[in-house]
């Protein structure tokens, strides 16, 4: 029964290859693959825009959408008619053939990132054996759309957001690569399918081994999250579309399905960096306890990433926009640093794999030193002079 | 005509294509992608002979153009900053203004 | 260390999720259309007009002394008086109109009107689909009933009855004393020539009084009593004296 | 095999000549880095996928954002980014040499004898260059560091603004 959920979507495919002769069928399942990525994570993007939309609600006291439909579930529904059916309007003075290119490239780079994402123990659409280096490379490019949209709009306000955007891409693309590169050199692979084996097995059947739950595993989880917050330009990092002070950033020109082919692949590249930590640190699909392998793996993937959007969420509703200075600060002064330290904190994990009885303790420990005084070290250095502060007005 | 031959002529019309850009603009940033994509050129190169080559198992093909690829993003960083030093010089980007030695 | 400020906040934004889902204190809003907060009696949108009796027109408290539309500060009330057939006044508005999109709600000509005739209602659905027709609300529009009055502001509304049911009260005896010193007066025609003297004290209201006994008798009296000017609803207990608008 | 091939070079190649010949500098480095994407699809043809990989992670992410920063900083207004035509003489030259190179080069390719080796593709795993880089090839790993750091801080300090400098001019 297990092992049949297990191989379900494999089971479908076999069956709908099944009519096609023999010659196109790899073309056909490949198509297939791309079919179901596209409804599975299109609807999946759907319902999380309502997701967001009522759990900021929550976190802000009110209810968020309620009317379009039971519980506003067909919301979405009722956005898309909208975006389809509103003007879509190209400035005059645009770059008309990059204004248009714009939305179409940043939701193909978001897309092909689930490419080599295993989204469960048969599910992985390419298995690539250098699979995180191709996920990087789909992910720069995205930026280079923005760059794009900025451009073309023919608006300052969208050319500033451009070049924001260019200049928090390149800064934190290195802690990124920095909270990853632990990972490869503890598993030894950079095939995203090995990584999640290797993250395989239990302590007493209850303790997992996955990457998070070691010292190295956590502060490299930490700054991976907070450089992939601020790759897919969310909030607190989301200065290139600050309405605040840009209008809506590079979308100030866009309206109709274009505007919603950004607000897609926004969600699509999230969802992608969150299934590319999950896969590194969180375990992928495996079960977090070994009696609960009866739930199939592909179920285990998705709870995983819904809690951790869930998670950038509730930063969204907590924290405020950074300052642009603050923002490359961040990543020069402190996650990069502690990236590198990190990086030698694995090492040092890798060395002392064969420590075993008391002296892992000593391991946990040394490994914990390592990260925890730096981090407490830095953390004093870019916050002395700025707290405690005192309010005259606000208690 | 091999594929060998093949990845070669396309390689060489790249490199070419990379000269006349360099020799013909005279804006600072174009020269310098012609010259990125001479680079290139001479990547494939080492690809092309690595795949179709006598000997594939060595593998410096794919080291030398690993290596290639690290050094032409430097190369890349420093003549950007080059040319971002020029033009706060000369308040220009164009080759032929940049004509004095003494700042 | 840094950080724990980060995780205060989550905290506080956590405590609100959790809360919004069986704390009703957490959750204050109202599904408006459905459900609808009771108005706080002193809620104040437009301005309306109130009358007495069935008939909406002819019960109008107002007698177009145009005070509020002098002192509109936006200008947005429009009136003409309603005139006889011989081209004479009536105390009576031909045309009341008020721009609703022009009004901002300041409540000045509800202070200014001597005669408790306009009052600030509580509707704030004023949406229509035409800028200019739509918004400008007619004397048929604005009228509405004591009753009405007495349901968006009970208290005030109460107020505002005693007060007039006073000085309806003291314009009948003091009618009914007029009446009485004209007796005497003319009992004593003969005798002495001077009549008014003896009614000085009451000679303020006379002009007003006087001559709004035709239509309305009991209605329009301006009162300068001190007992209703601690109320902040009781626009005219500093209220000069109309200007004479009727002859 | 060899139609996929020419498809791709010819991709890339149209792209890097109509790159070359914009006048309009921003679509000139949006078409290169297409034209680069074309050099990375040949190394995924070819075999090299951590090389194609590496193509796009340097030239589509890095020096791409470089190079566009480069045209954002060195320009006073938006027409800038528009260059004026160059001199018929300087392009006829320019052209003739790029002529003469290219008969050279791929005369001496067709001409010469190259000794192929085995068709099929070789295998190569990120294990196996991963062992290669940190064993044989390590020196030069440590090399291609060391030229990134000093060129970063290089760069750091060319492109750095001298603000007392800047003051007093």
């Amino acid at each position: 029964m297990t092992a049949t959920l297990e191989r379900l979507p494999l089971l479908v495919r076999d069956w709908i290859t099944g009519f096609f002769p023999e010659p196109v069928r790899w073309l056909v399942s490949g198509l297939l693959a791309i079919v179901a990525i596209l409804a599975v994570f299109g609807l999946y993007f759907a319902y999380l825009t309502l997701a967001e939309r009522k759990f900021l609600g929550r976190f802000q006291n009110r209810p968020g959408p309620n009317r379009t439909g039971p519980f506003g579930l067909l919301q979405p529904f009722a956005d898309a008619v909208k975006a389809l059916t509103k003007e879509d309007i190209v400035p005059q003075a645009a770059d008309k053939l990059l204004h248009f290119l714009a939305p179409c490239l940043v939701v193909a780079f978001g897309l092909i990132s689930f490419a080599v994402i295993p989204f469960g123990r048969y599910l992985i659409p390419v298995d690539l054996d250098a699979a995180v280096l191709y996920f990087f490379a789909a992910g720069v490019s995205s930026e280079l759309a923005l760059f794009m949209a900025g451009w073309a709009s023919h608006n300052k306000y969208s050319m500033i957001s451009a070049m924001r955007a260019l200049a928090q891409l390149i800064s934190y693309e290195l802690p990124l690569l920095l909270a990853v590169v632990p990972v490869i050199m503890l598993s030894g692979t950079l095939s995203t399918s090995k990584i999640v084996v290797a993250q395989g097995g239990w302590t007493f059947g209850i303790i997992p081994h996955w990457n998070v739950l070691t010292p190295w595993g956590f502060a490299g989880f930490f700054i991976f999250m907070i450089a992939a917050v601020a790759e897919t330009n969310r909030s607190p990092f989301d200065l290139p579309e600050a309405e605040s002070e840009l209008i809506a950033g590079h979308l100030t020109e866009y309206s109709g399905f274009k505007y919603a082919l950004f607000f897609m692949a926004e969600y699509f590249g999230m969802s992608a960096l969150c299934g590319l930590g999950v896969t590194l640190f969180l375990g992928g699909w495996q079960a977090p306890i070994d009696i609960l392998q009866v739930v199939p793996s592909y179920v285990w993937f998705m709870v995983k990433l819904s809690c951790v959007i869930f998670c950038l969420m509730w930063v969204r509703a907590t924290l405020l926009r950074l300052r642009i200075d603050q923002l490359t600060r961040l990543a020069w002064k402190f996650l990069v640093p502690l990236g590198l330290i990190n990086l030698g904190n694995a090492a040092f994990w890798h060395l002392s794999a064969d420590w075993s009885g008391p002296l892992q303790i000593v391991r946990w420990a040394i490994s914990a030193a390592v990260i925890v005084i730096p981090f407490v070290l830095i953390g004093r250095t870019l916050s002395s002079g700025l707290a405690p502060r005192t309010y005259r007005y606000a208690t | 005509m091999t594929t060998l031959q093949l990845c070669l002529v396309i390689s060489s019309l790249l490199f070419c294509i990379g000269l006349v850009g360099a020799l013909s603009r005279s804006h600072t940033i174009l020269v310098l992608l012609g010259i990125e994509l001479m680079l290139n050129a001479a990547n494939m190169n080492f690809i092309a002979f690595w795949r179709f080559g006598a000997s594939p198992t060595a593998a410096t093909g794919v080291l030398f153009a690993i290596f290639s690829i690290a050094v032409a993003a430097a190369e890349a960083a420093v003549g950007l900053a080059l040319v971002i030093a020029v033009y706060r010089h000369q308040k220009s980007v164009r080759l032929e203004e940049a004509n004095r030695l003494k700042g | 260390m840094l950080g724990s400020g980060i995780i205060k906040g989550l905290a506080v934004t956590a405590k609100n999720f959790v809360g919004s889902f069986h704390d009703p204190e957490r959750l204050p809003t109202v599904e408006y259309p459905e459900k609808r907060l009771t108005l706080p009696e002193a809620y104040r949108s437009f301005p309306f007009l109130v009358f007495d009796g069935e008939n909406a027109i002819d019960g109008l408290r107002c007698v177009a002394c145009k005070m509020c539309e002098n002192e509109c500060p936006p200008q947005c009330i429009y009136i003409i008086p309603e005139r006889d057939e011989k081209g004479r006044p009536v105390k009576k508005p031909k045309v009341f109109d008020i721009d609703l999109s022009v009004c901002m709600g300041c409540q000045i000509c509800v202070e200014v009107c001597p005669f408790d005739s306009i009052k600030m209602d509580q509707v704030f659905e004023v949406a229509a689909t035409n800028r200019f027709e739509g918004l400008i609300a007619h004397r048929e529009m604005l009228a509405k009933s004591n009753t009405y009055y007495h349901q968006i502001r009970p208290t005030e509304a109460a107020e505002v009855d005693t007060r007039l049911a006073e000085e309806k009260r003291l314009a009948e005896e003091k009618a009914k004393a007029a009446a009485a010193a004209k007796a005497a007066a003319a009992a004593k025609a003969a005798a002495a020539p001077k009549p008014v003297a003896t009614t000085a004290p009451a000679s303020a209201t006379a002009p007003a009084a006087a001559p709004a006994s035709p239509a309305k008798p009991a209605v329009a009296a301006p009162s300068p009593s001190p007992s209703s000017s601690s109320s902040a609803a009781a626009p005219m207990a500093a209220a000069p004296k109309p200007p004479a608008t009727t002859p | 095999m060899n139609l996929i091939l020419v498809l791709i070079g010819g991709l890339m190649l149209t792209a890097a000549a109509v790159a070359m010949s914009l006048r309009n500098i921003i679509h000139s480095a949006l078409l290169l880095i297409g034209s680069w994407l074309g050099v990375s699809f040949f190394y995924l043809w070819a075999g090299a996928e951590f090389v194609a990989f590496a193509q796009v992670l340097v030239y589509v992410g890095a020096v791409s954002m470089v190079v566009l920063f480069a045209v954002l900083l060195t320009r006073r207004d938006r027409q800038d980014v528009v260059v004026a035509p160059e001199t018929r003489t300087r392009a006829i030259s320019a052209l003739l040499v790029g002529g003469s190179v290219a008969g050279l080069l791929v005369s001496a390719v067709l001409g010469t004898p190259l000794a192929t080796g085995p068709a099929e593709t070789p295998t190569l795993t990120v294990k196996d260059l991963g062992t290669l880089l940190a064993g044989p090839q390590a020196a030069g790993l440590l090399i291609a560091g060391v030229i990134l750091t000093v060129a970063l801080l290089g760069a750091v300090v060319l492109a750095a603004t001298d603000s007392g400098k800047e003051d007093a001019s």
